[in-house]
């Protein structure tokens, strides 16, 4: 239990430190060894309970319960202060509303509310835990280098950096209590912080645009929130429980609209389809941000919250219909947002769309909640978080090399920067290609989702369609042999160099560990929830590691072989013998360039997003019709 | 024996030609003549032919596209002049823009006189072409060991 | 970098079979812009006036082209004929007429099968090149040659063609209708193939007055102006309507072709049953002299030839405006907007003949 | 037949005699150059579409400037561009200028009056 | 099965393969050709063009595209032996993408504006026909109740009978992957094509033997799916194969290429239609 | 607007017999007409005028009056037959075969003693092709 207290708190203490303490040379002493210490921290705590299933912590008391109130009033009037300065009138009238609700309800039922657990620890929390000590921590190293970077990219951004590193410390503290409270009180409280400081940090740059955004996700993420404490509400007014792991043993009448309650919060937080766009916005921020809010460890507290409300669709009566619903926004949102993305030149956007793709299909997989699809839902948060904070900060570093983030920008990345390239197309590949993680969740998925409900096979199999087309053009542009212009040279920070090796050698070792990840930790989580669990197939098993060693061993075959006689490229017979040159029209002598497909005229955002909003606030709708 | 006679893949470029030939070229690949009985395919990309079949001569612009093609050939390699324009510049030999024929830029092997080339010259052409490329594998084969 | 796709279309491209380069610039697949340049053709060739004398110099103008190289000729000899006053005999005037319809057939069906490539309908492409065979029979028997005929000269023909040839011309003639027909209706009704062609390209009826089309080009946007209407060889004493389509797309301007080549056989049908006896070529004295302007009806449109004579065996300008090179700006024009995989049937839909235009 | 008429008209007016033609309805088949081996003509024929057919031509000489008419007459562009590489007379305000790279040939403006023709 | 017995037929697989595969090739083209009215090659010029392209000389642009070539050669491979050792075939499907991509990636590394768009376009192919396969193995698993290829052909019943719809849509985008018009866009056994060879513009001599002959695997496994529509009698099932490659022939030459949006468009319509409507059907029985 | 028009021509081709002359199987009849290779027909009646020389639109032929020799380029020839339709004696003759591909640019020379190949590296099939 100390080691779950010690994960909230310390980064919290860290980030007060490195307020305090501005100099450089310190803050990066405190960064390095905190990371070292949080990774340490979090392995520790998986030796330590990875065999022991679900313990739960009573620790708590009412001065804690008081503690947790006022700082959430402190903060609440900070926030109302804020947007009033900036005349964000609505975001301010919902916080104030979710703020009255708060008070009114500690001054109503404060004394009464008394949660039997207020901390548990399970494999699910581990696996969390991992993602938010490991991940996290290698984000914040990567920041070190960046955040400088990032300054000297934009001159005319104010620098607060100690700022920068306390909110995202404030941030993984908020993340470990989430994914280890209990009470939803507790949940509520790390739910909000993490909402504050996304607000801050998308909001880090103070430009317009930026302002814009932070307000728009605080917005749709108070509203989430709003949907969180009605649930609370609702819950003790009519349960009298406030405890997370009792909810599927409630009757359906009680339960079904907190839960419909809780799923609409964790969609806010996922970014899922009517609320997709705050984390588009969010894309302005400096880009360890998005790597550590928008893809890895924050919009997956949406998802964790709903992986979490499972059992309730699989066993409460009525569960079903709800969860099904729930499963018909995530799968609208796969769809369309995946369609979306195909569109989209700036990689950070792509990167975006695909992230709320991915939350859209780990909530189909929750939504039905069947043993297999919660299996292959908590595959994709893993492999998911690993690959796409890899890319999130490869595009980072690639940006500032390049001068733009544009996928456009990237041909012949592999020439340019080999390190950084290589990085990305593990990246990619882990995103979606076979033998590597997401295709083995993906699989799994679609093998749970025939036997609970074949027309949801439908959207996967288009979504993964529109998937395979935009990461594979994008790996198309990285892999391109091209000249390597003259005078460039990429200049890669030790601390991202540090941190992007790590992620990419993690993100192979997750593909390859994948079947001792499922056997060892997600195999008993599923069992001691559902009963039942999922096992792969030996032989298919054995067989995708050997197609991964394949994928890995082959490349090495480019040591060898070498008399291979080199003509240029087919230029219908004008090239000037100028490497990637070829004599035009007028007279001219042009160089190659090629632009990949995007298809706006198809799969355009203006087209496609308002069919996605009016379909998902359609399916949400009935969601809570069906809670009721 | 090889199997390079087996299966000679043709890349057809137009150096000014008046089209006469051309159209002859192709007719070669239809119906009535249909070389793909010798398994003779038209594949128009340099990359994949074994036989370059030039129709017309050479002049100030298309020179160096006629060098180009024939760079990007892999060996063994030929090439085939058919008509008269190819072969020697033909009846466009003194006008001023025409360099004479295709043996100016790169080698040729076999010469299809005519204009224009009948079909069954060009397949003629084509097929002692075959005898040559034979040889230039044989002597690869050769130079190789 | 890397902000729009540039392509270069062609010398060298399988499916033109002629050397015309254009640099693509593709959004997606969509061109944005075209820039061509021609020169890859280009002989000279009418610079050699000056060292061929007139009646060899036709010789050279039939190598032009070699698709419409008969016309060439005809329209060679009619303007040196016109320059130094030679009335030719009429059953000079109505073989002509027999041969330029054919090649038009030829051209035609030519073009059909090329077009039916450039969208990749292989079978429909040898089908319509197994047709055309059938003529280059009856040329190869009537002249000699299969493509280049050499058989007219100024102040006449080299050749006749007998009567009895004539009416075997007729039968094999109403057998490749037939054939034709099928074909006609393949290109006309085939959805795959309206779907390649209709609303592609489209050239209104003023773009294509002001962007100056002509032939097929020109009639598929519902302008009539045909040259035969002005009545040259043979065609003052037989009966036709010039072919004219509204539509303005590829599609219209394939079935304009389509409805010539049908025109084209009941053409022939006219001037075999109307062909006088008589001489095939009167003997031409002295040497051109001042300037002359013809037009032709090429199959792939209006031609211009003129002449300048200085009483010497040799000219001093011989020059051919040629249809192809009148479509160049059309074609321009269509090119911005339509696909990659449009181009090559846009650039046929106005039957290139490269080779015609750098000369 | 209006055919054989090449009305001889100075450079300066080709423009004016353009918008005339352009304005009843005429137009531009042709643009070419012809000379003596003295002098050089540049004719432009213009024709209806009833087939009526007229043309006009002025004397110029190599290195002369001709104002283009391809802002009265699209297609001009193209016989100006090859008139400038074949006979070196030069023309101002065209649409598109391929600035003597429409044809690349060994012999520059190679129809124009050369020494040879003066001897 | 036993686990020699897997291996037999993974090694009968690995070399009939390409023999079958090259046959029919031989057989197409001599039947296109008569249909073109034309006599034809020999049926054994697929080989002689193989065997030619092994022997010529290997240029490349550069030295990666060797190696993806040689990576989609080896999971078309891998593709076939999951399926003909009766393994899963999700799996296997998977795999062939695998493959695909590798395809595509070697296009777009030799940085030539022809493989480009080549390969641009056999990407739309790969997401006009995704949807269809993956709803096809769905299909089969809503009857059967299994992946497992093994279990699928010994269904009792025939799946065509009850799969009929997806039957019908799996027709459809096998012309798609058999590179038949009116869906020959990225690549086209003809070659008179706007982006020349398309993907394999920029391959020659050995690797274009390897593309070619992981074709012929490739052709053969997407036969094998044909067969197992009618698993349960495998005569009428080889028939069948027989007849669907006969019927994409006479596709091939009665259609003109069309452009990408009518192959994305009409495959994703028969997906839905024929693809959701038959599951539909099948989830709603 | 309908499918697979083309369906009942390809059908018919496909089970009828090839429309493919199977050339060079079996030889092509040409016509009477046909303009294939120019040769020298009648030596003995040639007075080497030269005209046909002269005339010649392709500059392919030469006539050595003094030495009573006629020498045709092969490969410049363009089969006109313009030298056979001017020549005074009618001793030229343009034969119904078309000219044999050669891998070298061989001349043909026919003097009044009898036609020989003039050229040193001359290849031997196409003596043997003369010879037939």
């Amino acid at each position: 239990m100390n080691t779950v207290l010690f994960l909230i708190l310390f980064p919290v203490i860290v980030a007060i430190l490195l307020l305090v303490l501005r100099q450089l040379a310190v803050r990066k002493f405190i960064v390095v060894a905190s990371t070292i210490v949080l990774i340490v921290a979090s392995i520790f705590l998986v030796v330590q309970y990875f065999n022991t299933g679900a313990v739960f912590f009573e620790f708590g008391s009412y001065a804690i319960n008081l503690g947790i109130f006022i700082i959430e009033v402190i903060l609440a009037a900070i926030i109302i202060f804020i947007s009033i300065k900036h005349k964000q009138f609505l975001a301010a009238l919902l916080m104030l509303i979710g703020a009255a609700a708060t008070i009114w309800f500690e001054i109503a039922h404060g004394e009464e509310v008394h949660a039997a657990n207020n901390l548990f620890v399970d494999n699910l929390s581990l696996i969390m835990t991992i993602i938010i000590g490991v991940i996290g921590g290698l984000i914040a190293l990567f920041s070190l280098g960046y955040m400088e970077d990032y300054h000297h990219h934009h001159p005319n951004v104010k620098n607060r950096v100690p700022f920068f590193f306390f909110i995202v410390y404030v941030f993984l503290g908020a993340m470990f209590g989430v994914v280890f409270a209990n009470n939803l009180m507790w949940l509520f409280f790390f739910w909000e912080i993490t909402t504050f400081c996304s607000f801050f940090l998308i909001g880090y740059g103070r430009d317009e645009v930026a302002i814009k955004n932070a307000f728009n996700a605080l917005k749709m993420n108070l509203l989430g929130g709003l949907g969180f404490s009605a649930a609370i509400i609702f819950l003790f007014t009519n349960a009298n429980t406030i405890e997370l792991n009792q909810l599927p043993g409630l009757a359906s009448a009680v339960v079904l609209l907190p839960v419909a309650l809780l799923s609409f919060a964790g969609m806010t937080k996922s970014a899922q389809m009517p609320f997709s766009s705050w984390l588009l916005g969010a894309m302005v921020a400096p880009t360890p941000v998005s790597a550590l809010l928008h893809s890895s460890t924050m919009v997956k507290a949406g998802v964790y919250l709903i992986i979490r409300l499972s059992p309730v669709f699989a066993f409460v009566d009525g569960g079903a219909l709800l969860g099904l619903f729930v499963s018909m926004v995530g799968a609208v949102t796969f769809l369309i947002t995946a369609f979306m993305a195909i569109s989209q030149t700036d990689a950070k956007r792509v990167l975006a769309y695909s992230t709320i793709s991915n939350l859209g299909l780990i909530i189909v997989c929750a939504g039905i909640g069947s043993y297999q699809l919660v299996w292959a839902a908590i595959m994709i948060v893993i492999f998911h978080a690993v690959a796409k904070a890899l890319l999130f900060l490869s595009v980072g570093t690639v940006e500032h090399n390049l001068g733009d983030r544009v996928i456009e920008s990237m041909d012949g990345l592999i020439t340019k920067m080999p390190v950084v390239a290589v990085g990305m197309v593990i990246g990619i590949a882990g995103m979606f290609l076979a033998p590597f993680g997401m295709l083995i969740s993906k699989w799994a998925a679609l093998e749970g989702l025939v036997t609970a409900n074949p027309i949801l096979t439908v959207f996967v199999a288009f979504g993964s369609a529109a998937t395979l087309f935009f990461w594979t053009k994008w790996l198309g542009k990285i892999i391109m042999i091209k000249e390597k212009p003259a005078g460039f040279e990429a200049k890669i920070p030790t601390s991202e160099k540090f941190t992007l090796t790590t992620l990419a050698i993690l993100t192979v070792v997750a593909c390859l560990g994948f079947s001792l990840i499922s056997k060892y930790s997600l195999e008993p989580f599923i069992f001691a929830n559902y009963g039942n669990t999922y096992m792969l197939s030996q032989s298919n098993v054995a067989i995708l590691v050997m197609m991964m060693a394949f994928v890995i061993v082959l490349p090495l075959s480019l040591l060898f072989h070498k008399d291979i006689n080199y003509r240029p490229q087919y230029l219908a017979g004008t090239n000037t013998g100028e490497k990637e040159k070829f004599y035009g029209s007028l007279g001219l002598t042009r160089e190659i360039t090629l632009r990949s497909f995007y298809l706006s005229n198809i799969f355009g955002e203006e087209k496609l997003f308002k069919l996605g909003v009016i379909s998902s606030i359609l399916l949400i709708i009935i969601m809570f019709g069906v809670g009721m | 024996m090889s199997y390079m006679p087996k299966s000679p893949w043709l890349v057809h470029y137009d150096a000014s030609s008046c089209n006469g030939c051309d159209i002859e070229v192709l007719a070669c690949l239809t119906p009535l003549y249909d070389v793909e009985r010798f398994g003779i395919l038209n594949i128009g990309n340099p990359k994949h032919a074994d036989i370059f079949v030039v129709t017309g001569s050479v002049n100030e612009q298309n020179k160096s596209v006629i060098k180009n093609i024939y760079d990007q050939m892999p060996n063994p390699k030929v090439v085939v002049a058919v008509g008269a324009c190819a072969s020697s510049g033909g009846v466009f030999r003194e006008c001023y823009n025409v360099q004479g024929g295709v043996d100016n830029v790169i080698p040729v092997d076999v010469y299809v006189p005519g204009c224009a080339a009948r079909p069954e010259a060009i397949i003629d052409g084509v097929v002692q072409a075959l005898g040559v490329l034979e040889g230039k594998y044989k002597n690869m084969v050769k130079v190789a060991k | 970098m890397g902000e729009r796709t540039i392509i270069p279309f062609g010398p060298q491209h399988p499916v033109l079979p002629e050397p015309l380069h254009l640099d693509l610039i593709l959004e997606d697949e969509k061109v944005v812009g075209a820039v061509p340049s021609i020169g890859f053709v280009h002989r000279g060739l009418e610079k050699l006036v000056e060292k061929r004398d007139f009646n060899e110099m036709i010789y050279v103008i039939e190598r032009i082209c070699g698709i419409c190289s008969f016309i060439h000729s005809q329209g060679y000899a009619q303007t040196i004929e016109g320059l130094m006053g030679v009335e030719i005999p009429a059953r000079v005037k109505y073989l002509r007429t027999i041969w330029g319809e054919l090649s038009r057939i030829h051209s035609h069906l030519l073009w059909l099968g090329l077009m039916a490539d450039a969208y990749g309908f292989e079978s429909l492409f040898m089908h319509c090149w197994r047709v055309r065979e059938k003529i280059l029979d009856i040329f190869e028997e009537t002249t000699g040659g299969r493509v280049i005929f050499s058989v007219c000269k100024v102040g006449g023909l080299w050749k006749d063609i007998d009567n009895e040839t004539l009416k075997r011309i007729v039968t094999v003639l109403k057998d490749v209708e037939k054939e034709t027909k099928k074909m006609a209706d393949v290109f006309t009704r085939d959805y795959t193939v309206q779907k390649r062609t209709r609303g592609v390209g489209v050239i209104t009826y003023q773009e294509a007055i002001d962007l100056g089309a002509v032939g097929p080009t020109l009639r598929g946007s519902g302008v009539v102006q045909d040259m035969r209407t002005l009545g040259y060889a043979a065609y003052g004493d037989l009966v036709f309507e010039p072919i004219v389509e509204k539509d303005g797309d590829c599609y219209a301007r394939t079935i304009v072709r389509v409805r010539e080549i049908s025109q084209s056989f009941d053409l022939i049908y006219q001037a075999i049953n109307k062909i006088p006896d008589g001489e095939i070529d009167v003997k031409v004295k002295g040497n051109p002299n001042g300037e002359f302007l013809t037009r032709l009806e090429q199959p792939r449109g209006q031609v211009v030839y003129y002449a300048k004579g200085n009483g010497t065996k040799y000219l001093d300008r011989f020059r051919v405006r040629t249809p192809t090179f009148a479509n160049i700006p059309p074609l321009l024009k269509m090119l911005p907007g339509a696909d990659l995989a449009d181009v090559p049937v846009l650039a046929l839909s106005i039957d290139p003949c490269i080779s015609c235009t750098e000369r | 037949m209006t055919d054989q008429t090449f009305n001889p008209v100075t450079v300066e007016e080709i423009v004016d005699h353009s918008f005339k033609y352009a304005n009843d309805g005429y137009r531009l088949i042709q643009i070419h150059c012809t000379k003596t081996p003295e002098e050089m003509f540049i004719i432009y024929t213009f024709e209806k579409l009833d087939l009526s057919c007229e043309s006009i031509k002025a004397n110029v000489q190599v290195g002369d400037t001709v104002q283009s008419i391809s802002k009265i007459f699209h297609p001009a562009f193209l016989y100006e561009n090859e008139i400038h590489d074949l006979y070196g007379v030069n023309f101002s305000g065209m649409i598109v200028d391929f600035q003597g790279t429409l044809y690349e040939t060994a012999v520059k403006q190679a129809f124009s009056i050369t020494a040879s023709d003066k001897e | 099965m036993s686990g020699i017995n897997v291996w037999i037929s993974v090694v009968l697989y690995i070399i009939f393969a390409p023999i079958a595969g090259g046959l029919i090739a031989g057989i197409d083209r001599i039947i296109s050709a008569r249909m073109q009215g034309r006599v034809g090659p020999p049926l054994l010029q697929p080989f002689y063009d193989v065997f030619k392209l092994m022997a010529k000389e290997s240029i490349a642009v550069n030295r990666q595209q060797k190696l993806y070539v040689f990576c989609f050669l080896f999971f078309v491979i891998v593709t076939g032996a999951i399926f003909f050792a009766g393994g899963d075939l999700l799996l296997a499907i998977f795999a062939l993408t695998l493959a695909s991509i590798f395809l595509i990636i070697a296009a777009y590394s030799t940085f030539s504006p022809y493989a480009y768009i080549g390969a641009e376009r056999e990407m739309l192919q790969v997401m006009a026909y995704e949807p269809m396969v993956i709803l096809t193995v769905v299909g089969m698993f809503m009857v059967t109740k299994s992946f497992n290829v093994l279990d699928i052909a010994s269904y009792s019943q025939p799946l065509l009978y009850t799969l009929p719809g997806i039957f019908l849509g799996f027709l459809f985008i096998l012309t798609i992957k058999f590179r038949k018009s009116p869906f020959d866009i990225s690549m086209s056994h003809h070659a008179h094509q706007e982006i020349v060879r398309g993907v394999i513009t920029e391959f020659s001599g050995p690797e274009l033997a390897m593309v070619e002959v992981a074709h012929w695997y490739e052709n053969v496994f997407l036969l094998g799916i044909v067969c197992l529509f009618f698993a349960s009698n495998w005569i009428i099932a080889i028939v069948l194969a027989i007849v669907v490659y006969l019927l994409e022939i006479y596709i091939d030459n009665n259609n003109s290429r069309l452009k990408w949006q009518h192959t994305l468009g009409s495959a994703w319509i028969v997906a839905l239609i024929l693809g959701v409507g038959n599951i539909a059907f099948l989830a709603l029985r | 607007m309908a499918f697979n028009v083309i369906s009942k021509t390809v059908m018919k081709s496909l089970f009828s017999k090839p429309a493919t002359a199977m050339y060079p199987v079996i030889k092509n009849e040409f016509y009477p007409n046909t303009r294939g290779s120019i040769e020298m027909a009648h030596i003995d009646n040639c007075t080497f005028c030269g005209i046909c020389s002269k005339r010649c639109p392709a500059d392919a032929i030469a006539v050595d009056r003094a030495e009573k020799r006629w020498e045709i380029d092969r490969i410049r020839c363009i089969a006109c037959s313009f030298c056979v339709q001017l020549c005074p004696k009618n001793c030229l003759s343009a034969e119904r075969q078309y000219t044999a591909p050669m891998t070298d640019k061989s001349h043909k020379l026919f003097t009044i003693y009898g036609q020989v190949v003039s050229q040193e590296d001359a290849s031997q099939e196409d003596v043997s092709q003369e010879d037939a």
